[in-house]
């Protein structure tokens, strides 16, 4: 297990590093400067300020020190926040966006996986038509549009929640979670469904069945685990769906998160943000990954104990 | 002797997109405590649906009574509310599968899984279970079973989680034990194990044990008595004796005499032709009779009733109709005969090679 | 008002903005003030910097505009007055030396502002090092030295500015230069306390800590990078007494459809209104309409790698400027306020001594005319020696801009037999470099003033100017500007007929560029939101007379 | 009768060598087979039986050691016609009758595979009377040839396949349980059919299965395996009636046999492998104890077992 | 069990002959895999449902824009902001041309003088909104039909290469996508859309960078599932090369859950290019597709919902088709497929 999970951590870095590669020379042929005032400068303020950001130097050189401050941690420099640091833009645009994130996480699965248990338990039932008619119903309505009827409906013809902005506590975070959380659900509530369907014709299910177990052992205690074990490989893209949903959502919302600033970014071309925001997503990404894969070791005993998937 | 169980006149049909299977055309067959009662037949003869009707275990949606009873204990098991049957299944009847590999729980230690009817359907403690559990792991000879008891399906071998699905079955003392295959996936050294790890358990707590197999081997060695069934219904039931030694069926005797004998040489095989019945359009009459070079006109159109043999034994071919013609069955059953006393070839001097 | 090409904010969905004096109604400006006076703003962006050597956008500007002050400020009437300044400057006879008397001002650390912190920021802002776009930008050219010391040619110290005393300022300039003090309000300009700048070194204007105030407010809850600041009364302020907001709180909100929700939620006091929604909301009680100083037109890029274009042909310009109906556009494609623009320099903007509008001295230039289009086109295909072309419109990617652009695209090529228009739309920067490049046939751009003078859009087009990039040149033109810089500097008048007649070369006689509208905006605004005064140049707006009333 | 066809010499398979995980599926087995004999090989699940079948017929490459056939090394990396003779000449039949037919392909072009690759037919026509030809050779008939795999039963799938194998023609067979997977009813179909196929072609078999009594039946010289390593071989009648490892004693005992009065007295004899109790330096080898009959056994149980040996007359 | 034995007519009891052949008959009608999966498929309904409502939905996209004469590309700023009006179904009180102007319901068409009927209104720029949402529509299938096409062919091909190959190769294919994985999708395709001529075709190439990933493990497990099957071993031991195998062998087994899987990548990517309209990076002006209509919509939804309405009916039909006839082929083509 330790040796695993040693060896996933070096491939951790090696993918990081190739990502940090790959993304730093293709910034460099993204088209646009970062400096939006670019052409009031003069020729010699051009030259001062591509020295201060270190752009006058050649592009390997340029990268070598990327890389080194990269190392270190260090994401370098915002074009657009000057004198900023990225490490510094994305600490302080995180915390909403993580909340979100997270919430939607927790409750677009458990909702998901209720949803699939029910439709997989009640198969070719009502209950099974319409959870999972809700499901594809929660990916087919694009986010933005989903989330954006949340906001009229709930927030201000009801006023039930904040319309946006981030200082209303909680509850400024509802909306935009459950808007976030329709991808997950959907997802967990399909997958879990077919995974449930195929679990309950499994043998030890008709064997519990035929110890005495009644439905609800079967499903909860014999099923759901061994049912859950699938859904957990992919909750790793689950979660890089959210990155790409909260771009939406706190956009609509106006909450000041990360996927915001990133959009901003890149209208801006501030170049050392947008690649400092894409290193943090693809090290958020593969960090889950990661996890992911050792809680399947942690949920599925067979991996746990033969110390590492095949 | 008492019948602990009664199948009575079972019909069922299963519903699917190509249309009603119908499984089960007519299956008769007591159960005496404390015997082995195995059952025989080719692939899809409808063994398994069989137990699992008397488990109640059929896919509710798509399966369906569509006569008869199945008495256990006074109750018409196909009468039951599920409650009713949850509270049989596991304690009064139990169950074993063919494949061990997958008839466990991947994710629960077998602990659990052994202590999960005890605690089900016995009133007693977690730390009562878990004894009985590992007295049961004993019994079925897991050595170790403290420590073994905590470790997951797939750290055992084959023959091993089998043993720890028997004790499963075993763990409420249940009164019919139902063996679906049991050794089938199993080796020959550890099929042996098994089975007399069954024959001794039986002993020891005087279950009625149903055991389906095609290994005509096996049925030699553990059944009492023997049912035959081919195409959804029993064709012949009796001893086991009466039935390897004095088999009426063709189709028993197609099945006996296609085993090749480790004493003699034959030349060729026996073997039964062609392929089994298709049960969404089971024949008219007797569904052997395409197979059978014993074929009667009547097997065409009428499917023959149960003939009583002894007081045991039963066999439904018209062969035995008083009107029949006399045929000779193959000469391997005729061998058979020889040495049974009570059927027609049979030869006092005779006896076995 | 920002410089450069940027028509971003045409989307409206920033809500600072132009309180238009005349649209308001009297009652409001009676209304005693509130117990409380909190405010919620929002902003279309975050602030990407305070430091005023440094800012070169919009929010910057306005943030710097509320947290500190110059010398002189824009009033309620836009003019500017004596702000850090306790008078009216002296200004020599020749017009190139102004001297200026510091009133007893503090900073909210409490220390006084003096004379040396306007040296020290302007010396900081024409530093090369420091790396500052408007710092050469609004000095070179007017400033002594200014333009020497930017290109690195001359020390800082050299720069026309000198503390005579604590108090007292002098700075020469280059040239006369007429519009000189209105330059004084711009947040370029504004004073930097030495000590501070220098102890904070590199975390300087990086947080609302690391800062020091001298205007009505100061700035709170701003962590560098955030989506929210607060601005808070400031104390020591010199002109507090008539400050009567307490607090500003300010959210970044970019979606505009969500500004005006929050709006009506009550969770906003003031949200812009996009031209999507603009026809629900233009007969709003609450709206406010308010024309802009900023106007955009075609650029006719004349020269593409080095080869002359279809465009460099006068008459396919003049066919293309005559041929799109204007007010269609303003009224229904925008519908925001805009109006149709057959101009330059824009209107309510410049007015000469009478306070005459220097577009009555002008006149309409480049209307739309659809058969004398025909014809000029008709003419210039022939003098190409083609039947038909292909121009490719550069525009911005927000969506009114490409509303706009789809507009364009069908009006030309309905009105203009032959034509195929492609469209091509990118973001600001990626914009800014195909200009700079001159890689494009015509391109959607705009311009907001710096100072409120003709001269802030004229010069754009003198030949080789930093902002003309599409190879127009006319000597007349070029002549016109430097005489009014020159020769005309201290002749108003003549100074205006110049003007006019430079606008009148530049559109009606070379097309050099195509007008199309003048911006407006329209938001919607609480009407208990009182007393907001939005400038037509520099920074957009003043929360120092604002006030609340009748909210509760 | 000792015309070899097939000669495996020090065969050896190990998976993920010098990975932890490491099987050694085959570890060093010598044996040969005649021309038109049939080679019974039986064992125990996972002693590597289905192995040596498909490293003879180089579906692997082999670890070590040669296979020769027809006296050239298969194992040798040879010309591309080379293996294309080498594949018509030896076949396999497979154990799973669901999983060794392609479910997609038509039972026509699943016999006419063999047909299509080495070119066999000149035309359409003659393609479809090879193909129909085999059907009837295994008991099929023509409109078979049209429907697909799924429309079968397990013995007449077990069929199509072995007529896949017949199409091109091979001299050797070698069939991996080709019937466990059948019902005993059906076992016998397929059972007769190869034997019938031998008589009329020729055939050689090696035949892998775990039941016995059917090896014994179809096998003319059987070899015993036990995780990897062979461990008994002898001719059929031998083997059963005087087993001498005590492994092969084991597993003759514990087959149930049809027969209960038989099946009442029958004893299981236990194999533990620890009762050798080899001592670290005796040599166990291959050694034949009787005519034709070999047994892997050190030296001590050499001498044992031949003092043990009583030739029995069949 | 009957005891009594009745008499039946003695010529009953004639043995008779069978014919073994007979024995071997199959009675069932022959067919093949996939007649068997569309019989099955047959009876779910919502997947044949769903694939009517495609097929309708891909006719409309074709002939819709030339079904009531408006031209799509065609401005009237006069007409601009009209709500639908239909007629005949105008006389039920909806689409009669009545929309929201400054909080009041007015009917615009009266206002405006407009004679012609809109049936799905026009847009700010006074485009038949009917004609530009099958434009639209069609855009937005040529999109994902094409994006999932590159995602097919090179999801095939990597991962058929990969599993098949197995070995080195395998183990480097799989670190190169273990690595691609890593990169969050948007990211990538926000990049290349930057670094691209915006258009159709940047969109296409933006969706499938990363989109073929799935496809190519979901093809690879199936490969290396089908590639020791005793099948496989046969066709290798007659001597049937690579390329045969893969194409006779290998392919026709994984077709299904090919079709099945882009079943499901059609609508992903319909989606995602409604995702990046939203965003502004989709596609330039004036064409329309699903996601600019919607994008167009989402911001006077609550004025104009019509605006909304039908490009977000559309979009959701489309996706929820698809996903059923994904689920009706996966139900069909292979019970037991998972991902
Ligand atoms: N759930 C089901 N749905 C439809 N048909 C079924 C179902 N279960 C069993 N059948 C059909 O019922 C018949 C009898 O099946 P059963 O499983 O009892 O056979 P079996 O005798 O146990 O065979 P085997 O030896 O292969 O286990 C077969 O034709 C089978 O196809
Ligand atoms: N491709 C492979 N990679 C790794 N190990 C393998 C491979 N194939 C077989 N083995 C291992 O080699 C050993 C021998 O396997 P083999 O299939 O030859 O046994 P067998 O005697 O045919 O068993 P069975 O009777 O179950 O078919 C087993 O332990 C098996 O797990
Ligand atoms: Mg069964
Ligand atoms: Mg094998």
């Amino acid at each position: 297990m330790v040796k695993y999970v040693g060896k996933r951590i070096i491939y951790m870095f090696i993918t990081m590093f190739l990502i940090a590669t790959a993304t730093f020379f293709l910034m460099q042929t993204l088209p646009g400067s970062p400096i939006a005032s670019y052409n009031k400068l003069n020729d010699n303020q051009k030259a001062i300020v591509e020295k201060k950001y270190g752009i006058d130097k050649p592009k390997p050189v340029q990268y070598a020190i990327y890389m080194k401050n990269l190392a270190k941690g260090d994401l370098g420099t915002s074009f657009a926040f000057k004198g900023k640091s990225v490490n510094d833009l994305l600490a302080s645009r995180i915390k909403p966006s993580f909340i979100l994130g997270a919430q939607a996480m927790v409750f677009g699965t458990i909702i998901g996986i209720l949803l699939g248990m029910i439709a997989a338990l009640k198969q070719n039932t009502f209950w099974d038509y319409g959870s999972t008619f809700f499901a594809i119903l929660g990916i087919s309505i694009p986010s933005f549009v989903f989330a954006t009827l949340l906001q009229y409906y709930i927030a201000s013809q009801w006023h039930l929640l904040p319309v946006g902005l981030w200082n209303d506590g909680w509850k400024s975070s509802v909306l935009p979670s459950i808007a976030l959380a329709m991808g997950p659900l959907a997802l967990s509530a399909r997958f879990i469904r077919t995974e449930m369907i195929e679990v309950m014709g499994s043998d030890y299910i008709t064997l519990a069945k035929a110890k005495g177990a009644n439905g609800f052992e079967i499903a909860f205690k014999h099923a759901f685990r061994n049912a859950l074990i699938p859904l957990i490989t992919v909750l790793g893209p689950v979660a890089a769906g959210l990155v790409t949903g909260s771009l939406v959502v706190e956009q609509i919302f106006a909450i000041p998160g990360i996927g915001e600033q990133f959009v901003s970014s890149i209208m801006v071309n501030d170049f050392a943000t947008i690649m400092g925001t894409t290193l943090f997503f693809s090290a958020f990404l593969i960090v889950v990954i990661f996890i992911v894969d050792i809680l399947y070791g942690v949920i599925d005993p067979r991996i746990r104990l033969s110390g590492g998937k095949a | 002797m008492s019948k602990i169980l009664q199948v009575k006149d079972l019909e069922l049909s299963f519903h699917t997109f190509a249309g009603e299977v119908k499984a089960i055309r007519g299956v008769n067959f007591d159960l005496n405590k404390g015997e082995t009662l195995a059952i025989v037949g080719e692939s899809g003869s409808g063994k398994s649906v069989t137990t699992k009707s008397i488990m109640r275990l059929l896919p509710e949606s798509s399966s369906e009574f569509k006569n008869g009873e199945i008495l256990f204990d006074g109750k018409d098991l196909t009468k039951l509310t599920d409650k009713e049957m949850q509270k049989i299944r596991g304690k009064d009847i139990s169950m074993i599968f063919q494949d061990p590999m997958t008839s466990l729980n991947p994710t629960m230690t077998i602990g659990k899984q052994i202590m999960e009817p005890i605690l089900k359907h016995q009133k007693v403690s977690k730390s009562k279970a878990r004894k009985v559990a590992i007295e049961l792991l004993n019994m079925v000879g897991i050595p170790n079973a403290e420590n073994r008891y905590k470790m997951y399906p797939h750290q055992f071998s084959g023959g091993q989680r089998q043993r720890i699905v028997i004790a499963t079955a075993l763990a409420c003392n249940p009164q019919i034990l139902i063996a679906d295959e049991p050794t089938t996936a199993l080796d020959v050294t550890i099929q042996a194990q098994i089975l007399e790890l069954m024959k001794d358990i039986q002993k020891k707590i005087d279950t009625s044990i149903i055991f389906i197999t095609h290994d005509l081997g096996v049925v030699a060695n553990v059944a009492d008595r023997v049912a035959v069934m081919y195409g959804g219904m029993i064709v012949e039931i009796g001893t086991v004796d009466e039935i390897f030694y004095n088999p009426q069926h063709p189709y028993t005797w197609g099945l006996l005499s296609s085993m090749p004998s480790m004493d003699v040489n034959e030349e060729k095989l026996y073997a039964i032709p062609g392929t089994p019945p298709d049960l969404l359009n089971p024949p008219k009459g007797d569904a052997f009779a395409l197979r059978s070079e014993y074929a009667l006109k009547i097997d065409m159109e009428q499917p023959p009733p149960f003939f009583q043999v002894s007081d045991t034994h039963y066999a439904a071919t018209w062969l035995l109709h008083p009107q029949a013609p006399h045929v000779e069955p193959p000469a391997g059953i005729i061998e058979r005969m020889r040495t049974f006393p009570g059927s027609r070839y049979y030869e006092a001097t005779g006896g076995r090679a | 008002a920002c410089g450069g090409t940027d028509d971003k904010k045409d989307d409206a969905s920033k809500d600072e903005g132009k309180d238009d004096n005349a649209t308001e109604t009297p009652a409001k400006e009676d209304g005693e003030p509130d117990a409380e006076q909190i405010l919620n703003l929002s902003e279309s962006a975050a602030i990407p910097s305070v430091d005023s050597a440094i800012v070169e956008d919009a929010v910057g500007f306005n943030v710097l505009n509320n947290v500190n002050e110059g010398l002189y400020r824009l009033n309620q009437d836009n003019i500017a007055e004596p702000a850090m300044a306790a008078e009216e400057a002296e200004e020599s006879e020749d017009g190139l030396t102004y001297t200026f008397k510091l009133r007893d001002a503090k900073w909210s650390d409490g220390t006084p502002v003096t004379a040396d912190d306007f040296v020290f920021a302007w010396q900081r802002a024409i530093d090369p090092a420091t790396g500052s776009p408007y710092g050469p930008f609004m000095m070179s050219g007017t400033v002594k030295n200014a333009t020497a010391i930017s290109e690195g040619k001359m020390d800082k110290k050299e720069l026309g500015i000198v503390a005579k005393d604590e108090k007292t300022l002098e700075v020469t300039l280059e040239r006369p230069v007429p519009y000189f003090l209105s330059l004084m309000s711009f947040g370029t300009f504004y004073p930097q306390k030495e000590e501070f700048v220098t102890e904070k070194g590199d975390a300087y204007a990086t947080n609302s800590d690391n800062l020091l105030y001298n205007g009505p407010f100061t700035l709170t809850d701003w962590d560098g990078t955030g989506g929210s600041w607060v601005y808070k009364k400031n104390d020591e302020y010199w002109d507090a007494e008539n400050v009567k907001l307490t607090q500003i709180n300010v959210n970044v909100v970019q979606d505009s459809a969500t500004a005006v929700k929050l709006y009506k939620d009550g969770k906003l006091d003031r949200a812009g209104v996009s031209g999507d929604l603009a026809m629900q909301y233009s007969t709003d009680p609450e709206a406010v309409t308010q024309a802009e100083t900023s106007v955009f037109y075609f650029k006719f890029n004349q020269e593409k790698g080095g080869e002359k274009t279809p465009l460099a042909n006068e008459n396919i310009r003049k066919a293309i400027a005559k041929s799109f109906q204007k007010e269609d556009l303003a009224d229904v494609v925008l519908a925001n306020g805009s109006i149709p623009a057959n101009f330059l320099v824009p209107k309510d903007f410049a007015f000469d001594k009478d306070e005459k509008d220097f577009r009555e001295l002008s006149g309409d230039h480049l209307e739309y005319n659809v058969e004398e289009a025909q014809e000029l086109w008709k003419k210039g295909l022939e003098e190409l020696g083609v039947d038909s072309l292909e121009l490719e419109i550069l525009g911005g990617d927000t969506e009114l801009s490409k509303k706009m652009d789809e507009y364009f695209m069908s009006q030309l090529q309905t009105n203009l037999e032959g034509l195929t228009i492609k469209l091509k739309e990118v973001p600001f920067a990626v914009r800014l470099e195909l200009d700079g490049n001159q890689d494009y046939d015509i391109q959607v751009s705009g311009w907001g003033p710096d100072f409120q003078d003709p001269i802030s859009f004229l010069d754009l087009f003198v030949t080789d100017g930093t902002n003309n990039l599409m190879s127009y040149s006319n000597p007349e033109y070029d002549k016109l500007i430097a005489d009014s810089k020159g020769d005309l500097a201290l002749k108003p008048a003549e100074r205006y007929e110049a003007f006019a007649k430079a606008e009148k070369i530049l559109l009606d006689e070379d097309a050099a560029i195509a007008p199309i509208y003048q911006r407006g905006l329209i938001f919607l605004e609480k009407p208990y939101f009182k007393g907001l005064v939005s400038h037509p140049f520099g920074a957009d707006y003043s929360f120092k007379w604002a006030y609340i009333s009748g909210k509760e | 009768m000792s015309d070899v066809l097939l000669e495996v010499k020090n065969l050896k398979q190990y998976f993920n060598e010098g990975k932890p995980s490491e099987v050694r599926a085959i570890d060093d087995i010598s044996f040969s087979i005649n021309r038109g004999e049939t080679f019974g090989l039986v064992g125990e699940s996972g002693c590597g039986k289905s192995t040596t079948g498909r490293t003879i017929i180089r579906l692997y490459d082999a670890t070590d050691g040669e296979v020769l056939f027809n006296g050239v090394n298969v194992q040798d990396k040879k010309s591309k016609a080379g293996n294309k003779d080498f594949n018509r000449k030896m076949q396999m039949i497979f154990q799973d009758p669901y999983a060794s037919l392609n479910p997609r392909m038509k039972v026509m072009d699943i016999i006419a595979e063999g047909i299509d690759v080495h070119g066999l037919a000149k035309s359409k026509k003659e393609r479809k009377d090879m193909v129909i030809d085999l059907l009837e050779t295994v008991g099929l008939n023509r409109e078979h040839a049209e429907r697909y795999p799924h429309e079968f039963s397990g013995g007449q799938r077990q069929r199509i396949g072995i007529a896949r194998a017949l199409a091109v023609d091979p001299e050797f067979i070698i069939a991996d349980e080709p019937i466990s997977a059948l019902d005993v009813s059906i076992q016998a179909q397929v059972v007769n059919l190869l034997r019938e196929l031998q008589e009329e072609r020729g055939l050689t078999y090696l035949f892998i299965a775990h039941d016995l009594s059917m090896v014994k039946y179809i096998s003319d010289r059987i070899g015993v395996m036990y995780f990897g390593k062979l461990v008994e071989m002898a001719s059929a009648d031998e083997l059963y009636r005087n087993p001498m490892h005590s492994y092969t004693k084991s597993l003759l005992s514990a087959i149930p046999l049809p027969d209960p009065i038989y099946e009442r007295s029958r004893v299981r004899t236990p194999y533990n492998p620890k009762d050798h109790n080899y001592g670290p330096d005796e040599h166990v080898e291959f050694r034949e104890i009787a005519p034709e009959h070999f047994v892997l056994c050190s030296d001590k149980e050499f001498k044992e077992m031949k003092a043990q040996y009583v030739p029995k007359e069949g | 069990m009957k005891k009594d034995i009745e008499q039946l007519p003695q010529d009953q009891f004639e043995r008779i002959e069978i014919d073994s052949t007979h024995a071997e008959r199959i009675e069932k009608p022959s067919l093949s895999f996939w007649q068997d999966a569309w019989l099955r498929l047959r009876k779910n309904k919502a997947a044949i449902v769903s694939m009517i409502v495609l097929v309708l939905l891909v006719i409309m996209a074709l002939v819709g824009p030339h079904l009531n004469g408006h031209d799509g590309a065609a401005q009237n700023l006069r007409h601009a902001n009209l709500p639908p009006k239909m007629p005949g179904i105008e006389k039920m009180g909806i689409m009669d041309g009545v929309g929201n102007l400054s909080g009041e319901k007015v009917d615009l068409y009266a206002m405006k003088k407009v004679d012609e009927y809109y049936w799905f209104g026009t847009d700010g720029l006074g485009r038949d909104l009917f004609t530009r949402l099958w434009e639209g529509t069609q855009i937005s299938l040529l999109i994902a039909f094409v994006a999932a096409l590159i995602d097919l062919v090179i999801g095939v091909l990597y991962g058929g290469i990969s599993g098949y190959f197995g070995g080195r190769t395998d183990d480097i294919m799989q670190r190169i996508v273990e690595i691609l994985i890593g990169i969050p999708t948007l990211i990538v395709v926000i990049l290349m859309i930057m670094l691209m001529e915006p258009g159709i075709g940047a969109i296409i190439i933006a969706i499938s960078i990363t989109g073929w990933i799935g496809m190519s493990r979901i093809v690879r497990a199936q490969i290396l599932k089908y590639k020791n099957q005793e099948f496989v071993l046969a066709a290798r031991t007659l001597g049937t090369n690579d390329s045969r195998i893969i194409g006779k062998h290998l392919m026709p087994n994984v077709l299904g859950i090919i079709i099945i899987n882009t079943m499901f990548t059609i609508p992903n990517a319909i989606f995602f290019e409604a995702f990046l309209s939203f965003i502004g990076i989709g596609l330039q002006p004036p064409a329309a597709s699903l996601g600019t209509l919607i994008n167009d919509g989402y911001k006077v939804m609550e004025f104009q919902p019509y605006v909304l309405l039908f490009p977000s009916i559309v979009i959701s039909i489309l996706m929820i088709a698809f996903n059923l006839i994904g689920d009706g082929l996966r139900d069909a083509l292979d019970p037991k497929m998972k991902d």
